[in-house]
C-alpha cells in the first residue's frame, strides 16, 4: 500500500499528478471522459482580466517529440470564469484546484488574484509569468528576476491563498528567477512553461502559425524541464511543481526524484486523454517496483546521491 | 467520443495518392456521418484527424490522401498492425435538416464522408443528388462505390478529362431545383459552394489543424457568428448562417 | 537544373550540407562509408589545446525525439589533429573545411586559433563558446555578450580566416549574443549547440549521464533552432549557419528560410551514417518541387513575407 | 557495415521477458560472431544494439531481452514489418586465437552470441566446452539449441533450480583444464570470469550506452591498457590483457 499524497505549501493533494494549464479547459470536457476526483488537483486553463479570443489560425503545429502551440490565451475572463465555470468545478471536481492566473501588468496580476482570493473553490494560485510584457519591451516578467519578484510581491500583497509562481525555461538562469520569487514571498514554483519554437511552411514560405513562434511542449522538452526542475529544487526551499513533458508514470517519478512535490501533465492529454488518469492508476505498481512506500519522499531524491 | 485499438485489415491504393483503408474495431461511439477519427501513429505526437467514410459495428473504412510521413505511414501499416484510435469525434452532419433531395458536394478526398452520408440518407428514404469535384480524371476516385448507390451522379474535373467542365460548383448549378447542401473539401471549394444563390441552406465541413481533437485545447477554434467554435468539437460541421469567411 | 552553391563569408561551398562538430569526428568512419565530397564541407570536432579523454560513462542517454550527450570534448588536441588529421582530411575531402575550436580561457582558443591560421586544409574557423568557462563562475562564454565579444577579438587578432561563433541555445536572448560577437567583428555565426538537459535512473536514483547533464540534440529541438536562427537573422547581417535536429532535405530548407545560408547536419548523423548524403541527394528534387533554381535564394526567404 | 531494410519473419517468446526474432534480409556484411546489429525503430531516436545469435546468408536470429519501450515494441512487430538496421558492427570475437578447448560463458541475454560462435568453432573443427549462467530455472532459455550442438554444456543457476547452484564462474573452475574464456554477460560476471586463475587469456563482450554504434560519436569510449577504445567500433570485444575494471 501506497501513500500518494503530497503537500504543495500547505494544501495536502490525494496524489501529484496535476492537468497542467490550457490543456484541461476548465475540465468539462475531460469531466465527460472520466472521473476527474481520481486527480490530485487540475490547474485551469489561463485567465485575463478581460476575456480573450486568443490568436487567429492556425495556432498548433507538428514537431517530433511534441507539438506547438499560440492559442494566445483564449479565455472568458476572470469574472465569466467565477460566476460560471467554478460553480460547474464544484460539481465535477472535489479535490483542491489550481487557478492558472494570465496578466499583461501587475495591476491586472494583482487584481484577478484579488478576486480569487475570495473563491474558496480555489485552493493555489499559479501565477503565469511568461505572457508578453509591455513594461519590459516585449520580454516576460518570467525573464527578468526583479520584474519576477515584482509580480510575486504585487500578488502575494492581495491573497492569503499559497501563491506559485510558473516559470519560463527561455532563460539563461532559471534558478536566479526562482530565488527572486522565493525571495519576494512565493509559496512555491512551477516549471516549466513551453519552450519558445517554429515552423515554416515551405510552399507559402510563411510561418505555419499566425502567431509565428509557439510553445513547444511534449515529451521533447522532458529533459529540458528535468535538468531545470533539478536546478531551481539546488536553489530553493519552497515546493516545486514539475512541469514539461511528463507521458507516464515513470516521467512522474524521474520528474519527483529531480526535485518536484507534485508533477503538472500537459501535452500528453491532447494525446491521450486518459492520460492523467492511467499515469494516477499507474503510480502505485511503479512505486511499489522501487520500494517506494510514501511518495513524498521521491522529491529530490537524486540529490542525495 | 472512445479510445480503442482498431485492426488494420487492409489498405487498397485508389490513386497515386489515395487510399482506402479497413479497420476493425469497436465503431459504437461514431453516431453521425461527417464524423471523424483521431489516429495515433508511432513516431508522431499529434494524432492524424481522418474523416469518416463509412462504418459498420465492428468496422470503420476511411479514405485517405498521403499529404505527409504520418499519413504515408498509415497507408503502409500492414495488415494485423494495431492501431489506437479516437472514435466518434466532432457532431457529424445532421440529416433531419437537409431534406428529401439536398446536393452532396465534395471535392478531393473531401468526398469521403459524403459516401457514408449517401447511404444513410437514402436508408432514411432521403434522395440525394451526389456532386463530386476533382483535378483531373487521374485524381478521381470511389467513382464506382458512388455510383453504385443509384443516386443521381454529376462529377466535374478542372481540365475536363471526366465529367463537366469546371468545378462542383456548375454540377450544383446543374440541379437548381436544389436548395440544400451537405458539403465537404477544400476551402475554396466550400467558400464557392456557400455562396451559390440557389442555396437556401447548407451543412460544411470544415478542417483545422488540430492538437487534441476534442476539444480541450482550443488549438482549432474558429469565429462565427455565434461566437468561437471548436471545429474538433462544435464542427466539423458548420451551418450556412453562421460561418465567417 | 538547381544551383546548390552557397557562399560562407567568402567561402563557397558546392552545396549547404555541413555535418555538424561532434557527429562527424574527423571524418575518417564516414570516408569508409561514402565519398565524402558530396558534402557542401564537413566541420570537424571540437578540438582542444591539449589532449581530453572526455566524460566518465555514461555518457549518452535517450529521449523522445532525440538524445543526450556529455562526451566532453573527448579529443587528441590541436598539435595531433594538425599532424595526423589534418593530413588524412586532405586525402579524404577536397572541399572547405570547417575547423571546429574548443577552449577553457580566452588564451586557449586564440592559441588554437593562431595555430591553425597556418593550416590551409582549414577554410574556416567555428569557436565553440558553449564549454564551461572557469573565470565567469561555470557559466559559459555563450551566455554573456561580453565574454563572448572577449573570445570573438581574441581569435579575430590572430587569424585572416573566417571566424563563426558557435552560439549556446541556453540563454534568454540569443539575438543579443549574436549582435555582440558580429560587433566584436565575427564574420558568421553558427547556431545553435545542444540544450542543456538531464535524465535520471529510477532505480539508482542517480543521473544516468555520468556528467549529470548532457546536451539535448536530435529532431525535438528543430523548432526551437528554427526560431532562434530566425531571430538572429533579424538582428546580424554576417551569414548564419542553421543547426539543430536537421534531418532531412525538407528540414534543410526550412532551416534557410528562417535565415540560415548553410545547415549544419548533427545527430541525425548517429541515427543513420548516410543522413548527410541522402540529405544532398534529395535537395535538388525539394528545391524543384518549390520552384528553386538557386538555393541561396531561399535564405530568409520566410522573413519577406 | 551496411544499412538496409530487414524483414521481420518472426517472433518466439522463450522466457517471461526473452525473444527469438528471425529477420530476412542481407547479412552480407556480417563477418565474425560477437559482432551486433542496430535497429531503427519506429518513434525511438537511438537505434536499439542487439547482439547477433546467428545467422544465415539471408536470414538474422537475434535473442532479445525486453528492457523497456523500444525492445518491448521490437518483440511485437507482426511478420512483415520492415526494419532499418545497421548491421555487421563492431569488431566480434577472434575464434583463431581461441584454441582447440575454449570455454564459451555467458550469462543470461549474453549467451545470445555464444550460439553462433560455437557454431562456427565445430565447423573449423574446434570443441568448445559451452557455460551457461542464469538467475533461476525459469530464466533459462535455449538450452535445447545448445545441447543439439553436441559439445560439452554446464549450466549454473543462483538458485540451483537448474544445474550447478551458483554462478557460470563455478562451471569453468569444473573444466581446470581450460585456459582460455569467449565470454559475454553482465559486468560482474565478465569480471568474475577475467579474475579467475585458470584464464591465460580470453575474449570478453562489451555492453555500452552507445550514440551511433559504428565509431563516430565517442559516446561508448572506455579507458584500456592501449588507450581509449569505442565500445561499438573498437569492441565489443576486448582483449584479457587490455581490460581495465
Amino acid at each position: 500500500m501506497v501513500n500518494l499524497t503530497v503537500n504543495l505549501a500547505g494544501v495536502e493533494l490525494k496524489n501529484p499528478i496535476i492537468p497542467a494549464s490550457g490543456t484541461f479547459g476548465y475540465g468539462r470536457e475531460y469531466a465527460e471522459l472520466y472521473d476527474l476526483n481520481i486527480l490530485g488537483s487540475f490547474s485551469w486553463k489561463g485567465t485575463t482580466g478581460e476575456a480573450r479570443l486568443g490568436n487567429p489560425q492556425p495556432r498548433i503545429a507538428e514537431m517530433t517529440g511534441g507539438m506547438l502551440n499560440a492559442v494566445g490565451l483564449q479565455n472568458p475572463g476572470i469574472d465569466a470564469v467565477i460566476e460560471k465555470e467554478v460553480p460547474n468545478i464544484a460539481q465535477i471536481f472535489q479535490g483542491p484546484v489550481i487557478a492558472n492566473v494570465g496578466g499583461f501588468s501587475l495591476e491586472e496580476y494583482a487584481e484577478n488574484c484579488r478576486k480569487l482570493n475570495d473563491v474558496e473553490q480555489v485552493n493555489i494560485l499559479e501565477v503565469n509569468i511568461s505572457c508578453p510584457n509591455v513594461h519590459a519591451g516585449g520580454k516576460n516578467f518570467g525573464c527578468d528576476p526583479k520584474a519576477a519578484a515584482e509580480v510575486t510581491r504585487a500578488v502575494k500583497a492581495v491573497t492569503d491563498k499559497p501563491v506559485f509562481m510558473k516559470l519560463t525555461p527561455n532563460v539563461t538562469d532559471i534558478a536566479e528567477i526562482a530565488k527572486a520569487c522565493e525571495d519576494a514571498g512565493a509559496d512555491g514554483l512551477c516549471l516549466i512553461n513551453t519552450l519558445l519554437g517554429m515552423r515554416i511552411d515551405l510552399k507559402s514560405r510563411k510561418p505555419i502559425i499566425a502567431n509565428r513562434t509557439g510553445g513547444v511542449s511534449g515529451p521533447a522538452v522532458f529533459p529540458i524541464a528535468l535538468r531545470m526542475v533539478w536546478d531551481v529544487y539546488e536553489a530553493v526551499k519552497i515546493p516545486v511543481i514539475g512541469c514539461g513533458g511528463v507521458s507516464s508514470a515513470e516521467d512522474a517519478v524521474e520528474m519527483m526524484l529531480a526535485g518536484a512535490t507534485a508533477v503538472e501533465v500537459g501535452a500528453a492529454n491532447l494525446k491521450d486523454p486518459y492520460a492523467c488518469k492511467t499515469i494516477v492508476e499507474n503510480l502505485p505498481a511503479v512505486c511499489e517496483r522501487l520500494g517506494v512506500t510514501d511518495i513524498s519522499e521521491l522529491t529530490g531524491g537524486a540529490h542525495h546521491g | 467520443m472512445k479510445k480503442s485499438l482498431f485492426t488494420m485489415e487492409h489498405a487498397r491504393q485508389l490513386t497515386e495518392d489515395t487510399y482506402e483503408l479497413v479497420l476493425s474495431g469497436d465503431t459504437s461511439a461514431i453516431t453521425a456521418p461527417g464524423q471523424f477519427v483521431n489516429i495515433e501513429l508511432p513516431g508522431k505526437f499529434l494524432r492524424r484527424p481522418i474523416s469518416i467514410c463509412n462504418w459498420t459495428e465492428d468496422a470503420l473504412m476511411l479514405l485517405v490522401k498521403v499529404v505527409g510521413d504520418g499519413t504515408k505511414e498509415l497507408v503502409r501499416c500492414v495488415p494485423g498492425t494495431e492501431l489506437d484510435v479516437l472514435s466518434g469525434l466532432g457532431n457529424g452532419f445532421d440529416m433531419s435538416l437537409a431534406g428529401e433531395h439536398p446536393v452532396l458536394a465534395g471535392g478531393g478526398i473531401g468526398i469521403a464522408p459524403l459516401y457514408g452520408l449517401a447511404r444513410r440518407m437514402l436508408e432514411r428514404g432521403q434522395n440525394p443528388t451526389i456532386a463530386l469535384g476533382f483535378r483531373t480524371g487521374k485524381d478521381a476516385f470511389y467513382l464506382e462505390e458512388f455510383a453504385a448507390l443509384g443516386c443521381r451522379l454529376l462529377i466535374a474535373t478542372e481540365d475536363g478529362s471526366l465529367g463537366v467542365k469546371g468545378f462542383v460548383t456548375d454540377c450544383i448549378k446543374a440541379v437548381p431545383e436544389c436548395g440544400y447542401v451537405l458539403s465537404c473539401g477544400p476551402l475554396p471549394m466550400l467558400k464557392a459552394v456557400h455562396s451559390l444563390p440557389q442555396l437556401k441552406d447548407g451543412q460544411f465541413s470544415f478542417e483545422a489543424r488540430m492538437g487534441c481533437g476534442f476539444g480541450a485545447c482550443m488549438g482549432c477554434t474558429v469565429p462565427t457568428r455565434d461566437g468561437y467554435k471548436r471545429v474538433c468539437k462544435d464542427g466539423p460541421i458548420l451551418y450556412k448562417e453562421e460561418i465567417v469567411w
